[in-house]
């Protein structure tokens, strides 16, 4: 069993890893932010599925902490602009 | 026969190297303060590497350079929010945060 | 038993490393944003989901599988949230370039 | 075990940092900085650090992540940033970098064997302290110094930030954090994740007594939803003059500081715990930290004072 | 192969104290907000001169290094801390400049009577005493990870000192200062990765016994040697500090320029004499020496051109530093039979000494002449002597250590080092010290000149400046001139604890 898990969790790191085109080609910000969207969810599966496969259950952790976070890339994402030339400096004001 | 832990080992030279150039070249502070970052994670994967290497005892991995990590990570964490605050101050007082001699030719000032 | 459990593993996993595939792909080859991302927010949570339905008969304690369940709810809270985010986010300057 | 998921880890991470480097767009930049971040706690797991990877998840994907993405938004986004053009100077940084990769991977390619360690020590006298995560216990008896000062660091980088407070304002509270426009899935985002937040970050800090985790893992989480809720625009950032705020900020310092001179009176010197205490003093030390790590974290992101104190 | 246990000594936990009670007041200035932040200051600063003294006086009398093992977790898994000769001799120094500055800067620096609580004042008090717990942490840690800790805490004391004004010009001298302590910091680090992987510690006497002669030692000790230049601003990597050291408040600038920039050179000296595998690396001595001797000159040419004085006194800082490179080839090429022993290390450790009192001091008298005349440019001094005449009578005593004219501690210190450099002959170092002080000499009396003119007639006082910050100012200069009453020959001070180490 956990030789299936590992060979998961190996396959998903791949998927993950060919998300990560998106993040080159973009174009927009929006676009590559789901490839680390992706790069947080696919993360914290692999982080399941090898914790599960070593019995290491600590590991689980660390999927706990990347789910918990998982939103905070979007969420500091939109406090600024999507695309034009502007300043966020009336936030302060 | 190269084991896994020497891969990370490579890994960590490629992101020292990798972000060595970007400090050194990129003109703005912000892209400095990013690459900064990489060159400490290629520092602290380094201590990693040293810590797997030294697993020992019972222990999956040397404690000791994890428990530096941790401090690096904390401190590198803090050098960023100065950084950061350094840079934004500076540019609402009107200032290029761009290196003098570079030659790029677009600061930082807001349109 | 532990075969029963195992079967369920793997059909699980693999469906779920299925929706992570369909989630690839569409984030890859879909042609605007917003229909990448609500294939990518679909086929993740689906996937993700489905691997720890599969992990779970295989979590050595109650604990484990507690945790398991709650990094589950976490990520389709934060699927949900960050999709709908980035959608006013990418909606907002319009189709960018 | 086959090496291929090391080596595509590896690769992957390396492409990730190569975009962070060379994007046009600093935004992009940042949210390659963020994936490296992410799979570097996957490789911290495969390193067998599961407390460096809670770390690295902590920091790296979400508060640093914050604050440069802050960063970007109150910069302006669509700044192209090529590296600078000096073939020159391109060519020679080029060369340095490539020296100083090849001395490093040459020292990686042929370690020591034996490789040195400080396990067996470590292990050894982890029965004098009482705790199970020999992390943990490195951090808060064998090296407590060290981790003294880093948050002496903390402390004195929060001054540092709030030093670029304009004088007038002195004493207020930092800019909002809000997003120009409010939206109903953050507000609710940020109604419905801090109490389960807070739960797992008091479990990290609990637990790190025995198991991966501990104080500064737990304390960014408390402090990742606080600037949640800030960012929700359901509570303003504290003016840095409260009391309260700065007693909060010191409370781990001092604790760990008397914690190191009762042990002048109770054990045998400064930073030193009678076995029998040793438990509940760390663990006593380690929620105090956590607490001030948490302030500290949340007030550097939010930055210096931008408005009069009321 | 374990190296031999450290014994805490009888009064070691003094050393503690030295680390940790500026904190305590730093922490106290920022929890209460009091009324007045400097009061907590002024009860710190001479209780932490006393401590000094006491641990002085203890290496003395003994002759034997003080030593605390914290915790008692012995080294390599626990941290030691040890006082020998030189570290207490720059304990000492450290504590009697603070001391200096901190009565000078109470002019600058209180808080005004109708506010709880202003910016400046709390944040220059706390960084001071922040930037004092770093400082003897460097003097006395021996452990190579907790001097990394030790650096960043004066990283972080130090940067904001520089922008203390906020004006644009000075905030971007503090984040250009920033990067190159942090590239600085991060290449130390990544030694300390690279001993540890090869050693399994980072405990400088432990390293002593261990350490070969590879490939891994000496990439680490290159990589951290020059993390340490960047930060200790040796040319070509100096860009940071003229700007930073000119812009931040006089009183900072004399703790920078004095103090700061020595912790680097400080650890410097500790890889290379107590880490690195003896002999060691001829060649990376002599390109040390080069780096100091192009520090020297250009540093000192770029002085001479300089309008503003606190920018003159910068840039003459990176010349003098120079000189402290320039001892790596003179101790190695030296027939004494230990590096202590050495005529160029006493050298060296003498012109650190007498750099740190006469920089202070003049970076002092340049910040009460600013004040006097409500600038700096050295053009319009004018009538200085008039209205400061205490603070230019500093600048010119100060400025003999800087020329290397007797009597003063620079000249003692110079006239070693140029002995050094001919007994191993040299001939290029004692070419550049000779040069160096020519060019000191050239842009201290083109100041002393231009104060001592009569003034013009439409000269005005813009503040006057109490007698005590004008004295206090007079008696760090004086201390810089007594030291060149000092024999001619190396100290066995220095020497204590550093025979037989640990």
């Amino acid at each position: 069993m956990a030789e299936f898990l590992y060979v998961t969790a190996a396959l998903l790191l791949l998927l993950t890893g060919l998300g990560l085109a998106r993040m080159l080609w973009g174009p927009s910000p929006a676009d590559r932010m789901m490839a680390a969207q992706l790069v947080g969810t696919g993360g914290g599966a692999i982080a399941l599925l090898i914790a599960t496969a070593s019995g290491a259950t600590a590991m689980i952790d660390v999927a706990l902490v990347l789910a918990l976070l998982a939103a905070f890339a979007a969420v500091a994402l939109s406090l600024g602009e999507p695309g034009t030339q502007q300043r966020d400096g009336g936030a302060n004001s | 026969m190269i084991g896994s832990t020497t891969l990370y080992g490579l890994c960590a030279t490629g992101l020292v190297a990798i972000g060595l150039y970007g400090l050194v070249l990129h003109p703005s502070p912000l892209r400095k303060v990013i690459a900064f970052n990489l060159l400490g994670s290629g520092t602290f994967i380094l201590f990693g590497v040293a810590a797997q290497r030294g697993a020992a005892a019972g222990l999956l991995a040397d404690p000791v350079p994890q428990a530096m990590v941790i401090t690096g990570i904390v401190v590198a964490f803090a050098a960023t929010a100065v950084a950061v605050a350094l840079l934004l101050r500076l540019v609402e007082s009107g200032g290029s945060t761009l290196e003098p001699s570079a030659p790029d030719p677009q600061d930082d000032r807001p349109s | 038993m532990s075969l029963m459990a195992d079967t369920l593993t793997i059909a699980a996993v693999s469906a779920g490393l299925f929706f992570f595939l369909a989630g690839t792909v569409g984030l890859l080859r879909f042609p605007d944003t917003l229909t990448r991302l609500h294939a990518l927010t679909k086929a993740d949570n689906l996937g993700f989901g489905l691997i720890v339905l599969g992990l779970l008969p295989q979590s050595p304690d109650v604990a484990s599988g507690l945790k398991l369940v709650v990094v589950w709810l976490l990520v389709q809270l934060a699927g949900a949230s960050a999709s709908q985010l980035i959608a006013q986010f990418a909606s907002k300057g319009g189709p960018s370039a | 075990m086959s090496l291929l998921p090391d080596f595509a880890l590896m690769l992957l991470i390396l492409i990730a940092a190569v975009w962070t480097v060379s994007a046009r767009d600093r935004r992009d930049s940042v949210i390659g900085f963020i994936v490296v971040g992410l799979l570097l706690s996957l490789a911290w797991i495969r390193l067998n650090s599961v407390d460096v990877a809670l770390t690295e998840a902590a920091v790296g994907g979400g508060a640093t992540g914050l604050l440069l993405l802050r960063a970007c938004a109150r910069l302006g986004p669509n700044e192209t940033e090529g590296v600078s053009l000096k073939v020159s100077l391109r060519i020679l940084t080029g060369v340095l970098c490539t020296v100083v990769a090849v001395a490093l991977a040459t020292i990686v390619l042929y370690p020591i064997e034996p490789a040195p360690t400080l396990a067996p020590t470590a292990a050894a006298h982890m029965g004098e302290i009482g705790l199970g995560n020999p992390v943990t216990v490195v951090l808060l008896a064998y090296r407590a110094i060290d981790t003294l000062l880093e948050k002496v660091v903390l402390v004195l980088a929060l001054i540092g930030v709030w030093a670029l407070t304009p004088d007038p304002l002195w004493g207020g509270a930092p800019g909002s954090l809000r997003a120009q426009h409010s939206s109903g899935p953050l507000t609710f985002l940020a109604q419905v994740l801090p109490p389960v937040g807070i739960v797992i970050g008091v479990y990290l800090i609990w637990n790190g007594a025995d198991r991966p985790g501990g104080t500064f893992q737990g304390g960014t989480v408390l402090a990742a939803m606080w600037l949640l809720v800030m960012m929700a625009d359901l509570r303003e950032p504290p003016e840095i003059r409260l009391h309260t705020l700065r007693r909060l900020v010191v409370l781990g310092p001092v604790v760990f500081l008397v914690a190191g001179f009762a042990g002048f009176w109770i054990a045998n010197g400064f930073l030193s715990y009678p076995p029998d205490l040793a438990k509940p003093i760390i663990v006593l030390v380690e929620a105090a930290l956590a607490l001030s790590i948490a302030v500290i974290l949340g007030m550097l992101v939010a930055g210096p004072a931008a408005r009069a104190p009321r | 192969m374990t190296p031999a246990a450290y014994t805490a000594t009888e009064g070691g936990a003094l050393l503690v104290v030295a680390i940790v009670l500026p904190v305590i007041g730093m922490l106290a200035i920022f929890a209460l907000g009091l009324r007045r932040a400097e009061r907590i200051a002024y009860l710190v600063l001479p209780v932490g001169l006393l401590v000094a003294l006491a641990i002085a006086a203890d290496v003395a009398r003994s002759g034997a290094a003080v030593t605390y093992v914290l915790g008692g977790w012995q080294p390599p898994l626990g941290i030691a801390l040890r006082a020998d000769g030189l570290s207490v001799t720059l304990m000492v120094l450290t504590a009697v400049v603070l001391c200096a500055v901190g009565l000078v800067a109470r002019g600058s620096f209180s808080t005004p009577p109708d506010k709880a609580e202003a910016r400046s004042p709390m944040v220059f008090w706390t960084l001071i005493l922040g930037l004092w717990c770093a400082l003897n942490t460097v003097f006395l840690s021996q452990d190579l990870f907790n001097l990394f800790v030790a650096l960043e805490l004066l990283t972080f004391s130090a940067v904001p000192l520089v922008c203390l004004d906020g004006r644009r010009e000075t905030l971007q001298a503090a984040l250009r200062y920033l990067l190159f302590a942090l590239i600085g910091s991060v290449l130390y680090l990544m030694g300390a990765a690279l001993l540890y992987g090869a050693y399994g510690t980072l405990d400088l006497a432990g390293l002593r016994l261990l350490a070969r002669n590879d490939l891994a030692t000496s990439v680490a000790l290159g990589l951290m040697i020059a993390g340490l230049m960047a930060k200790a601003a040796l040319f070509p990597l100096h860009l940071w500090l003229p700007p930073a050291h000119a812009g931040a408040p006089a009183a900072a600038s004399a703790v920078l320029s004095a103090l700061v920039v020595k912790a680097p050179f400080f650890i410097i000296l500790r890889l290379w004499f107590d880490v690195a595998p003896q002999p060691a690396n001829a060649m990376a001595a002599q390109m040390l020496a080069w780096l100091g001797i192009a520090s020297i000159l250009f540093c000192s040419v770029m002085a001479l051109r300089q309008a503003r004085l606190k920018l003159m006194i910068a840039y003459s800082t990176v010349a003098q530093l120079g000189y402290l490179f320039l001892m790596f080839p003179l101790v190695m090429a030296s027939d004494a039979p230990t590096a202590w022993e050495s005529v160029g290390w006493t050298g060296g450790v003498l012109q650190l000494v007498s750099h740190a009192l006469a920089k202070a001091s003049m970076f002092l008298a340049a910040g009460l002449i600013a004040e006097a005349l409500g600038h700096d440019r050295i053009e319009n001094l004018d009538g200085a002597m008039s209205v400061v005449p205490i603070s230019v009578a500093a600048f010119g005593l100060a400025g003999l250590s800087l020329m290397g004219l007797p009597p003063s501690g620079g000249f003692v210190a110079k006239l070693m080092l140029l002995t050094a450099a001919t007994e191993t002959a040299n001939w290029w170092i004692a070419a550049a010290i000779l040069l160096g002080g020519i060019l000191a000499a050239s842009y201290v009396f083109r100041v002393l000149n231009r104060a001592m003119a009569a003034p013009a007639s439409d000269f005005a006082c813009k503040a006057s400046i109490p007698l005590y910050r004008e004295l206090t100012v007079l008696g760090l200069a004086i201390c810089a001139v007594v030291l060149g009453f000092v024999p001619l020959q190396p100290f066995a001070f220095l020497g204590i604890g550093r025979v037989g180490l640990p």
